[in-house]
């Protein structure tokens, strides 16, 4: 039997630190054994568990695609006893990842035009999603690709590199906002996420898809321009955060209605959410 | 069908026989309380109970349990990778369950063996284990067994039912499993099948009988979840709860848990403990937000859990057995029975007081 | 008891009719023998609910913790002992509660009634002095005084410490009293042989956390149990981690426990876990000469100091 | 067991015994070193949490110093500290925890000859006793 507590071991190849206010680091990991890589095979939207042997583990995000062969990356916002660890660790350091977890919606997706909207640290699954969706293999399957991604301020953007090379590119259609910044060299918008998207978003029909991931508050305030904007609930592909243990749908704790959140989400359509209780 | 007369006096050196190739559990009386634990050589389990303080949940999935262990040590080659430790998954036998607690593992094993991941601990210990229920001919005025989905003579989950009939029991076999068992006892005496299952039908009835309380349930699967979860009788239910996890430690159906590491020096354990949605840390988030942060909401969630979310996932009834410990044990008397008949008449004409 | 019903009653009705409270607290009939459930009433119709009988151990003080409301609590002396100390530590405003003293009998022992049969108990009823227990194919009338809680047998405070109603005439209080001679014979006990003791007492423990749960003292947002930076015991049913948490309670109920023994009766393992706190509130009464919960215009013990206290066990 | 040392954790108040820690220091005074010293603000910040962990976490006697009384940097703390000490000494024994094992001081930062004199006397109580035999936690949390 195969046990599915059991992580891989992995090595920390590389550390990233991500924003000014240096809470966030992306972890560059390396499988010890090339075969577990190929047993770890995943999409854009899932998540790992990343063990610390002594502390515990934690339910991360999916940073890097598919596409991207050879390692993968998390980026982790420094929280609590098991992230604050992580975030003290240095490359060459052994750890362990179980996974890939959670569902996706690329059945979907295909074929559609998707709308992109993120906040602050919650951009790294949708990171992920955008350089799967613009790998030369794949990007004929998606129609147009909107990415609206805001953050408190140009230092708190993750993955700037990226960004900017986005920016450049003719076929994605990038809306980088910032609450406010005091730089006079910015040329992206000043503003928060909800208002960018009524500006900006395409118009919501049968053929049109928003990601949302973000802060509970941003998500507040976007769903009813979304609303506006012509978008039905099943259109609308949501994120829930949830405390998890085992990340198998087994353990019980991130249960909400008769869903577990790590087994059966975490991504939701908000038509899906409509139907179960508001406990997240 | 296969029916075995065990003579009483021949007890005895059947378990000693079966000790040869079983890890015996039984109900054993522990100061005041029957409890479920492992026989050693020679001890009997008393057969003489209404039911144990706790349910036998514990031998299949213990409170607390290793899962996996490592080394700190950077001398060592292996260090920080986590390795599956060895267990006893030897053959066991489970001896006196009521059928109550049988039928509890049937619910479980859907939570711990799933199409897509299954528990290579709870499943390994309950594939090591065998149940030999004992027939409940008394049972106790907390008990709804009956309208939980089971009964008193109830067979599923069992590989072998008891029926204690004074001087002997009648052994009915149920699974190849439980031929072996018998086997291995040396209990041979047959039974006649038509005279056994005529005495086995009519203590049957007798039992049923007995049952005096019930829980109504027809309702549950129709009812909107939303609806329910946003129901008002919810703060006159939760009023009295201390949110203590006694319900959830004592239930048979309750399979939650939690994962921790501790350390020794430079060696470090996984290992695994029950939790509790009773418990504000159950889903306290690390940035400190809890999105079940007061006693209302995580009472609602013990209940919607066990009487409609379960319901709704498995379409096979309530995720309950009608033990009636949690009524029993409960510190400040919140009933089940109240609040399942409270949910199941929910917006329909006779609504309960609440 | 019935009058005592029948007075809670009246003033109920008459604290909810005048708009003096938005709800009273009190107990419910239980839907088993020898439990009633807390619960609140908020409309004169819910009155008839309101029962008062010899099953009303559970400390009702738990049930005021942050509340805003005006409220009416029906209050035996250890609960009003408890609601003084609630105030004390600014729980719950005096202003916000009438309260509703019982001078209280003492409640029974339902686990020590319970072991008592070898059958199931199917309905127990009570007069003034007795205690009728029946069940399949047994009755049996006790004497109420032999199956007592045992801190109501060595309860030297029936009466409300606090009140605003009287549900009945106070009684006169216990004398002469020996309130701890189980923790003089542990403090006795060679220290190998205390260990064992507290060994095998928490044995049964399975960390539900009920005793502390049912303690109106324990309302602290999160528990030592439940810290995690850093973490204080583990989760796991080690008998050290129960230890440290059985004694680590105890010391936080240290000058505050009024024996008002919902500990006890809350423990679904029977686990005797009043000696913990006991042994605090002796030692208090002995070095400070305090009773928690008797006045609202005295410090707890830790929370005031003399001079010239005791510390001969300092070097 | 004739080599055994006593390990000991010794939490002190960081105006006073702590000070005179560093005075016993600098004088070139001998004390036996099987303490490990930790230092708190104030023996009012000690809390029954820490003896209990180092108890846990397999310490074989752990000792708190603080000022003397009418003495304390906050003007009240140890006279707080008294008090809760007083409650947890004897719980402790009553735990089935030896007298011997728990001690407490009041050591101003003049005093280094007292502290030398402490910290032999500690060393010596916990090394009559002997190795803890319960109460240390194999496996604990790691944090």
């Amino acid at each position: 039997m195969q046990n599915p507590y059991l992580p891989y071991p992995v090595r920390i190849d590389e550390i990233i630190t991500e924003t000014e206010d240096k809470n966030l680091k992306t972890f560059k990991l390396v499988f010890l054994n090339p075969d577990d890589e190929e047993k770890f095979s995943y999409m854009p939207g899932q998540f790992a568990e990343l063990s610390l042997a002594g502390k515990g583990e934690i339910p991360i995000g999916i940073a890097s695609s598919p596409t991207e062969k050879g390692y993968l990356k998390f980026t982790v916002n420094k929280v609590g006893l098991v992230t604050t660890c992580l975030h003290s660790m240095k490359v060459g350091d052994i750890i362990g990842i179980r996974g890939p977890l959670g569902r996706h919606l690329w059945d979907t997706l295909k074929g559609k035009n998707v709308v992109i909207i993120g906040g602050g640290f919650a951009f790294t699954t949708l990171r992920s999603s955008i350089i799967y969706m613009l790998d030369p293999l794949n990007r004929t399957n998606f129609k147009e690709i909107h990415v609206i991604y805001g953050a408190r301020s140009p230092g708190m953007l993750l993955y700037r590199d990226e960004l900017a090379e986005w920016e450049t590119r003719d076929d994605i259609n990038m809306h980088i906002t910032v609450d406010g910044t005091d730089d006079p060299d910015w040329k992206y918008n000043v503003g928060f996420v909800p208002t960018i998207t009524e500006q900006k978003a395409p118009p919501g029909n049968s053929d049109t898809y928003a990601l949302i991931c973000g802060p509970p508050i941003m998500i507040k305030f976007t769903q009813p321009v979304l609303d506006k904007l012509g978008y039905t609930h099943n259109h609308i592909i949501m994120s829930l955060e949830m405390r998890m243990k085992c990340g198998i749908g087994i353990c019980g704790r991130c249960n909400i209605g008769k869903e577990y959140v790590c087994k059966d989400g975490p991504i939701f359509t908000l038509a899906e959410l409509d139907n179960m209780p508001k406990e997240y | 069908m296969k029916y075995i007369n065990i003579d009483k006096k021949s007890w005895a050196s059947g378990l000693e026989n079966l000790y040869e190739n079983y890890r015996l559990f039984g109900p054993v009386k522990n100061n005041k309380h029957h409890v479920f634990k492992e026989l050693s050589k020679g001890e009997l389990p008393d057969l003489n109970y209404l039911n144990t303080l706790l349910s036998p949940k514990s031998i299949v999935f213990p409170q607390s349990e290793t899962m996996f262990e490592y080394s700190l040590d950077e001398s060592k080659e292996d260090h920080h990778i986590l390795k599956e430790i060895n267990k006893d998954y030897s053959p066991r036998a489970l001896i006196g369950i009521r059928p109550c607690d049988a039928a509890s593992f049937l619910l479980v094993k859907r939570n711990f063996d799933t199409p897509e991941y299954k528990d290579p601990y709870w499943l390994s210990a309950y594939e090591a284990t065998i149940f030999i229920g004992l027939a409940c001919s008394s049972p106790c005025s907390t008990c709804f067994c009956t309208s939980a989905g089971c009964g008193p003579f109830h067979e599923d989950g069992l590989d072998l039912l008891l029926v204690d009939e004074g001087k002997n029991f009648i052994a009915k076999i149920l699974t190849p499993r439980g031929e072996n068992f018998i086997k291995s006892a040396g209990w041979e005496t047959e039974a006649d099948p038509t005279a056994a299952e005529k005495i086995i039908k009519d203590m049957k009835i007798k039992a049923e009988e007995k049952i005096a309380s019930f829980v109504s349930t027809d309702q549950l699967k129709n009812k909107s979840t939303t609806r329910l979860y946003d129901a008002p009788f919810w703060e006159e239910i939760a009023f009295a709860c201390i949110n203590c996890g006694t319900c959830t430690y004592a239930c048979p159906t309750c399979w939650c848990f939690d994962i921790q590491d501790e350390v020794s020096k430079s060696s470090g354990l996984r290992m695994r403990n029950w939790d509790s949605c009773m418990f504000p840390l159950f889903t306290l988030h690390g940035t400190g937000y809890n999105p079940r942060n007061t006693k209302v909401q995580r009472v609602r969630q013990r209940f919607m859990h066990k009487l409609k979310y379960y319901v709704d996932k498995y379409s096979d009834g309530i995720q309950c057995v009608g033990c009636g410990r949690c009524i029993r044990l409960c510190p400040v008397n919140i009933d089940i029975r109240r609040v399942c008949d409270i949910m199941n008449n929910y917006g329909s004409r006779s609504r309960l007081e609440t | 008891m019935s009058d005592y019903t029948a007075k809670i009653k009246e003033i109920s009705a008459r604290l909810l009719k005048e708009e003096k409270v938005e709800m009273v607290i009190g107990f419910r009939k239980g839907t088993v023998p020898m439990m009633n459930e807390p619960c609140f009433v908020k409309t004169p119709e819910d009155i008839k609910k309101l029962v008062w009988d010899s099953n009303c151990g559970i400390n009702l003080a738990n049930y005021l913790t942050g509340r805003k409301e005006k409220i009416g609590i029906i209050a035996k002396g250890c609960d009003s002992r408890n609601i003084v100390t609630h105030i004390i530590e600014n729980k719950i405003k005096r202003e916000q509660l009438l309260i509703i003293g019982v001078p209280c009998k003492g409640m029974i022992d339902k686990n020590k009634i319970i072991s008592m049969f070898e059958n199931e108990i199917n309905e127990v009823s009570e007069n003034e002095e007795n205690i009728i227990v029946k069940g399949e194919g047994f009755e049996k009338t006790l004497n109420k005084n032999d199956v007592l809680q045992e801190n109501c047998k060595i309860c030297i405070h029936r009466n409300p410490a606090i009140y605003d109603e009287l549900a009945a005439d106070l009684l006169d209080e216990q004398k002469d009293i020996d309130r701890y001679e189980d923790v003089r014979k542990i403090e006795a006990m060679a220290p190998e042989d205390k260990w064992k003791y507290f060994e095998d007492l928490l044995s049964p423990c399975i960390r539900c956390y009920a005793c502390r749960n049912a303690c109106p003292l324990c309302y602290c947002p999160t528990c030592f149990v439940d810290e995690s930076k850093p973490q204080w015991v583990g989760k796991s049913i080690d008998p050290t981690d129960t230890r440290t948490f059985h004694f680590l309670r105890a010391y936080h109920c240290a000058g505050r426990c009024t024996d008002c023994g919902a500990c006890e009766r809350a423990c679904p393992m029977g686990i005797k876990v009043r000696i913990f706190t006991k042994k605090l509130e002796k030692d208090c009464l002995e070095l400070y000469g305090w009773e928690a919960g008797l006045s609202l215009d005295e410090r707890p013990p830790l929370d005031t100091y003399r001079p010239d206290d005791p510390e001969d066990f300092i070097k | 067991m004739e080599d055994w040392e006593p390990r000991i954790v010794g939490f002190l108040c960081n105006w006073c015994t702590y000070g005179a820690a560093d005075l016993a220091g600098v004088s070139r005074m001998q004390y036996p070193p099987n303490v490990r010293l930790i230092r708190i603000p104030c023996a009012g910040r000690m809390s029954p949490k820490f003896i209990l962990a180092a108890f846990m976490k397999g310490a074989d006697g752990v000792w708190v110093s603080g000022c003397h009384p009418g003495d304390c940097h906050y003007l009240e703390g140890n006279y707080y500290a008294r008090r809760k000490f007083a409650l947890f000494k004897n719980l402790i024994e009553y735990m089935g925890i030896e007298p011997g094992r728990l001690h407490f001081s009041w050591i101003s930062s003049a005093e280094s000859t007292k502290f030398a004199s402490v910290v032999n006397k500690v060393t010596s109580a916990v090394k009559a006793l002997g190795p803890r035999k319960h109460g240390i936690k194999a496996f604990t949390v790691n944090d």
